[in-house]
């Protein structure tokens, strides 16, 4: 069947015709091959307007359009809509970016800029031809379920956004602990393995000696840091040293920390700096000032490395120092020491003063938090990535900060890095927001510009399986690849890499892809 | 008496044997042999002649080995699978003994990687355990790997090189009982200057009797330099040399002066050790110092040469 | 004589790639008018072929613009477009072109100057290069 | 699997510089998964050749196909034509099927464009490391499934050699020694028993030293009755 086009030439309001020869622009698409219909319009952001080019279409019974306009994700969603009614399949409408592109970023060379939109415009042309009307499928979530690992702070949290948007909250606690939250808390259980996903999650649990199944929609991520771990000399040298949440448990509990009280930042300060991010600096500020209001004659010091106080913590800070809570920074080369055989005092060279200080301490308290050791086999489970310091690794930021790189699993708090109470609260609350959202659309959408497997090419060398950050391919059963149409985002990192060539990209195929760049170089420049 | 070498009597008659190492020349020259052969006669009972040591091409060791017997000094030939195919190794032995050698040290071979010839084909047809007991079935029985009988087995001694400094540790005594097994008479050890453990390893070979069926000849190497130390250290897999050793060459006002004290309080502490029946001393480039060492460890005069 | 204006082709992801080249926009920043961008999903997307047939068809040098390694939309994508252009680079150099001619930039989409900055670059080299093989000078 | 690479373009280019019509013939097993000869890389380097004869002002054509298998007759008479119409081929798989083309075509020039190297296992994406060097008499039962005739830079049977420091080999110290590793697997398995007598000497004839192997699986050959045309004559 020919191509039957439709082209559409948006002034931008004024902008376009300010540099551009729109005329000139539209003989060039009146006189292409397969171009039906050439209109210019003020603004196909515009409703009416927008209305005009739908009925042009139907009219003529063209079947795709090229739109040269401005940025793609600003006018895509109408413009596609609008299409869409028209009977034109949203992948048979090419956007061009001409205002972005060339009238912004050339202003001093009309020339060259008409001969850029003009290539372009052949360029988007050329692909046009090629473009293929592609269909989203969807699935219905079976379960409104969202799984939230951890009933701390920030899992509590998450589950109370969740339940807003009519989830079901079912939080994985691996103590006993009593602990209140909207929706369920199974005690002394953990997620041991998943498949499926997002939307349709079929998740392994062990609840105290069972396993069981157990479905879900989406994941959240609220494991927290590692509070039993404490790796490094000093933890090592003092018994009784306690992570600083302990601290904050004790005073909420209304017992009296043996003073004088010592807020080292880590149990290993020679070893490896964490990142400044990785410390709970205001939770550690406010504990100390909450800690010398009550028992005002304990003596704190808190040692520290680099300290960044957030905020209005900032004010804690100073309330601390005027207080009488005294700091002691230090570089590695000073870094704390603790003699094993006298544990009771800490020896550090106070980086400012170049003097090397011993303090008798009663407590020793640590401001960082080590990463959860569970995160590991959760992350295993779920077929997520880590990072290096043993946290779940997050997702771009343009997927938001609190998800991983697999659609459905959000994370948060200190399962991520170290947060303070606060700020892994508010991540909580995102990350339940989030996977609420999620659940509350009721279906998964998949497919549209998808990979696809070639069969009789493929070698099945697995290059696909093992590079895909989704998992969606796989050796099916004919011992050849397939894509699991649900898991796969679009990337095309598999077809970039398949050594036989036998995958394809919907919409982004090697033939559109060096079709439109071998038109853009035979364009002038 | 296997072969009646001059060598196999010293350890026979139950004394602390001496052996030392002498380079061939990387070319036809013969010369530099018969000068260290002068320079060496009376010192050691038996003097090794490297089979193309590291991989880099010498004079061959079986021609070495004659050069210095007109000299009236006893060679132990080394002879490395890694040139030689089991053809070549059975057809050399018969010609080393009719040229009146009598010992022979069995070796795999240095990878032809570390020579002077990278581009070579190794040959690695049997490993230096099959050598051995190729050689022991000759020696013996007069027969061949391939089963043919032969009519006037050579006559030869037959050493073989351990290392107790190698990875897997646990494993390296148990490698020498295969070697004795196989058909050593006498094992020369790789430099040893980790006394600890060294001795660990003797308590090992002792436990399960193995010095008994092999002499042992403990390794020595005199130190010229810190930085020799420290190549030894760093860049010599299966090498080890403790820090306070280094350190102690690093120290050192005159490090030669320092490396020779050094390689003779190892000797006698060796000497002491049970199960260790000589001393080898590799004074790899440094020949001229072997005679010092011999005397000044006290292990003068020696046996009388043949 | 009319002085040969360079022809350079961008493979631009959708995500941050594109984003930073709207804002460089948006923000007013101008660049040379040589360069032609090819959208793609993801610079994973990009294959070594994409690269070479550009040159094939004309281009003096091409980039491929995508997302910081650390904040990829599609999580690894930009590594990979990265090993695809070094691989290109590594097979160029074999057959005597010149590598600067192709290269790899990545970006924020909150970072205005990286698009402009790359452009920069890829002109400079184009220039300094000119067409493969000598090729038609206008 | 077997495993190639791709032979610097430089030597590639410097094969075929005499030759106006070069076809050039990849594979989709082995080499395929092994990124060094399926249809990308077919493709891509005919692009870099195509660059460089036009950076050079050659005139040259180079055409890029791709068979199933180029070591068997019957995959590479798809492309038959192809070849036959080139000055010369470039095989783009292991030296098997550049063979195969060269014995099917014997007056037709063909030429290797991979480098065949290994017996490998691809021990992660992009990494492949040598495990048999097809001696044709397995031993691994008794060392471990360890093999120390591929594994071991010396082939030893009776290792490891002095040379092994940190469990690495001399040779190459990213490299395992092949002989710790079969210690450490024999000692889980409590069976180090199997090493502690000699091995006695490989026998070799089973490998390339006994002369050019072919194995034959007499049932499953055709007989002259079963062949078709001038095969069942000759």
């Amino acid at each position: 069947m020919k191509a039957k086009v439709q082209v559409v030439l948006c002034k931008c309001c004024t902008e376009m015709p300010t540099l551009l020869d729109m005329e000139r622009l539209a003989k060039v698409a009146a006189e292409s091959d397969n171009v039906l219909s050439v209109l210019t319009v003020e603004a196909v952001c515009d409703g009416k307007q927008l209305a005009e080019l739908v009925n042009d279409v139907k009219d003529k019974e063209l079947d795709r359009a090229v739109v040269l306009a401005c940025h793609k994700k600003d006018v895509s969603p109408a413009v596609l809509k609008a299409y869409r009614r028209a009977g034109v399949n949203e992948f048979m409408v090419e956007l061009v970016n001409i205002r972005e592109e060339v009238v912004l970023p050339h202003q001093d060379e009309p020339e060259r800029a008409q001969a850029k939109a003009e290539s372009k415009l052949r360029a988007a042309l050329a692909r046009a031809r090629l473009l293929a009307p592609l269909e989203k499928q969807s699935e219905i979530m079976r379960t409104r379920n969202i799984v939230v690992i951890g009933a701390g702070v920030s899992g509590q949290a998450a589950a109370r956004e969740a339940v807003k948007s009519g989830a079901h909250a079912i939080l994985l606690e691996k103590t006993g602990k009593s602990l209140k939250a909207p929706g369920v808390i199974l005690p002394n259980s953990t997620l041991v393995g998943a498949e499926g996903y997002g939307g349709n999650f079929k998740l392994k649990i062990r609840a105290g000696e069972k396993i069981e199944v157990l479905e879900a929609a989406a994941v959240v991520l609220a494991t927290g840091g590692g509070w039993t771990q404490l790796k490094g000399p000093l933890a090592k040298a003092v018994k009784d040293a306690m992570p600083l949440y302990k601290l904050y448990e004790q005073l909420q509990a209304g017992a009296v920390p043996r003073g004088p009280v010592v807020i080292v930042d880590t149990p290993d300060p020679a070893g490896k700096t964490l990142k400044v991010q990785d410390y709970a600096w205001d939770d550690t500020l406010e504990t100390a000032v909450e800690l010398k209001k009550r028992h005002p004659d304990i003596q704190i010091w808190i040692v520290f490395q680099e300290m960044r106080a957030f905020g209005l913590s900032e004010l804690a800070y100073k309330e601390a120092a005027e207080m009488g809570i005294k700091f002691i920074r230090y570089d590695k080369a000073g870094a704390p020491k603790i003699d094993p055989k006298n544990p009771t005092s800490i020896a550090v060279k106070d980086f400012s003063q170049g003097e090397l200080v011993n303090i008798d301490f009663g407590s020793l308290v640590f401001a960082s938090i080590p990463s959860n050791p569970d995160n590991e086999g959760i992350a295993e489970a779920l077929r997520i990535p880590m990072t290096a310091e043993g946290g779940v690794r997050r997702g771009s930021i343009q997927r938001w900060p609190v998800t991983t790189p697999k659609p459905g699993v959000f994370v948060c708090g200190s399962a991520l890095f170290p947060k303070s109470r606060e700020i892994a609260t508010s991540e909580g609350e995102a990350a339940g927001a989030m996977a609420g959202e999620f659940v509350k659309k009721g279906t998964i959408e998949f497919g549209g510009a998808v990979a696809e497997v070639e069969q009789e090419k493929c070698s099945a060398c697995l290059t696909c399986v093992r590079t895909c950050p989704y998992e969606a391919p796989f050796i099916g059963k004919a011992g050849k690849a397939e894509i699991r149409i649900q898991g796969c985002q679009g990337c095309g990192m598999c077809v970039g890499i398949c050594p036989s060539k036998a995958i394809e990209l919907h919409h982004y195929t090697d033939e559109q892809v060096m079709t439109e760049t071998r038109t853009l170089l035979g364009g002038d420049f | 008496m296997k072969a009646g070498s001059n060598l196999e009597k010293v350890f026979e008659s139950g004394q602390f044997a001496v052996t030392a190492e002498i380079g061939p020349p990387q070319s036809a020259n013969p010369e530099p042999l018969t000068h260290h052969a002068k320079m060496l006669r009376g010192y050691a009972d038996a003097f090794n002649l490297t089979d193309n040591q590291t991989a880099v091409v010498r004079l061959s060791s079986i021609a070495s080995a004659v050069i210095i017997m007109r000299e009236g000094i006893e060679p132990v030939i080394q002879m490395t699978c890694r040139d030689r195919n089991r053809i070549a190794l059975q057809s050399d032995l018969f010609g080393a003994a009719a040229l009146g050698v009598k010992n022979v040290l069995c070796l795999t071979g240095d990878h032809h990687v570390f020579g002077n010839e990278k581009a070579a084909k190794g040959v690695f047809d049997l490993d230096s355990i099959v050598e051995l007991q190729t050689f022991n079935a000759l020696r013996t029985g007069g027969k061949q790997l391939g089963g043919e009988q032969i009519k006037d087995p050579p006559k030869m001694y037959l050493g073989c090189a351990e290392n107790p400094f190698a990875t897997p540790y646990e494993w390296r005594a148990t490698r020498l009982a295969k070697k004795a097994t196989a058909g050593a008479d006498f094992c020369q050890t790789q430099a040893i200057f980790d006394m600890n453990m060294f001795e660990k390893w003797m308590d090992e070979v002792r436990s399960r009797g193995i010095d008994k069926n092999v002499h042992i000849l403990a390794g020595v190497i005199p130190m010229k330099s810190a930085g020799a130390a420290r190549y030894m250290k760093n860049k010599v897999p299966g090498m080890i040399v403790p820090n306070d050793i280094v350190d102690r060459m690093k120290n050192a006002k005159d490090p030669k002066e320092e490396g020779i004290k050094l390689c003779i309080e190892q000797i006698e502490v060796l000497k002491k050790m049970k199960g260790v029946h000589g001393v080898h001393i590799m004074a790899v480039a440094w020949e001229e110092m072997v005679p010092r060492i011999v005397k000044e460890a006290g292990l003068l005069p020696r046996p009388s040469t043949p | 004589m009319v002085e040969r204006k360079p022809k350079i082709v961008g493979f631009c992801c959708e995500r941050h790639g594109m984003d930073a080249v709207v804002l460089s926009a948006r923000t007013g920043k101008q660049y040379d008018a040589s360069v032609r961008l090819v959208q793609v999903p993801c610079t994973g997307r990009v294959d070594g072929i994409h690269i070479l047939q550009a040159l094939e068809d004309g281009a003096d040098a091409v980039f491929v613009l995508g997302c910081l390694e650390k904040n990829c939309y599609y999580d690894t994508g930009s590594i990979e477009g990265r090993k695809r252009v070094g691989y290109v680079k590594q097979m160029l150099s074999e057959v005597g072109i010149e590598k600067e001619r192709i290269e790899m930039f990545n970006a924020a989409s909150s970072n205005a100057w990286a698009f402009p900055e790359a452009v920069g670059k890829m002109v400079e080299v184009a220039k300094k290069l000119g067409p493969i093989g000598g090729g038609e000078r206008q | 699997m077997i495993v190639a690479k791709r032979k610097p373009l430089t030597e590639i280019a410097e094969m075929l510089a005499p030759y106006k019509k070069v076809t050039v013939v990849g594979c989709r097993s082995c080499v395929a998964i092994c990124l060094a000869g399926g249809e990308k890389e077919v493709k891509m380097l005919v692009s870099a050749l195509k660059l460089k004869a036009k950076k050079e002002g050659r005139k040259q054509q180079f055409d890029g196909f791709v068979v199933e298998r180029q070591c068997e007759k019957e995959w590479v008479t798809e492309v038959e034509e192809k070849v036959l119409d080139s000055d010369v081929t470039l095989s783009m798989a292991c030296s098997l099927g550049a063979q195969t083309i060269g014995d099917m075509y014997p007056k037709h020039l063909t030429f290797p464009g991979l480098n065949t190297g290994i017996f490998g296992v691809p021990e992660e994406q992009g990494v492949w490391s040598e495990k048999c060097v097809g001696c044709g008499n397995c031993i691994i039962h008794t060392t471990g499934g360890i093999c120390p005739i591929a594994r071991c830079a010396k082939s030893m049977l009776n290792g490891p050699c002095g040379g092994s420091a940190n469990r690495k080999c001399e040779v190459n110290l990213d490299v395992d020694c092949a002989w710790a590793a079969i210690y450490d697997r024999l000692k889980i398995q409590n069976r180090l028993d199997l090493i502690e007598q000699v091995t006695p000497a490989k026998d070799w004839s089973t490998s390339h030293a006994g002369g050019r192997r072919t194995y034959v699986r007499e049932d499953a050959r055709l007989t002259p009755h079963q062949k078709k045309g001038k095969e069942a004559v000759q």
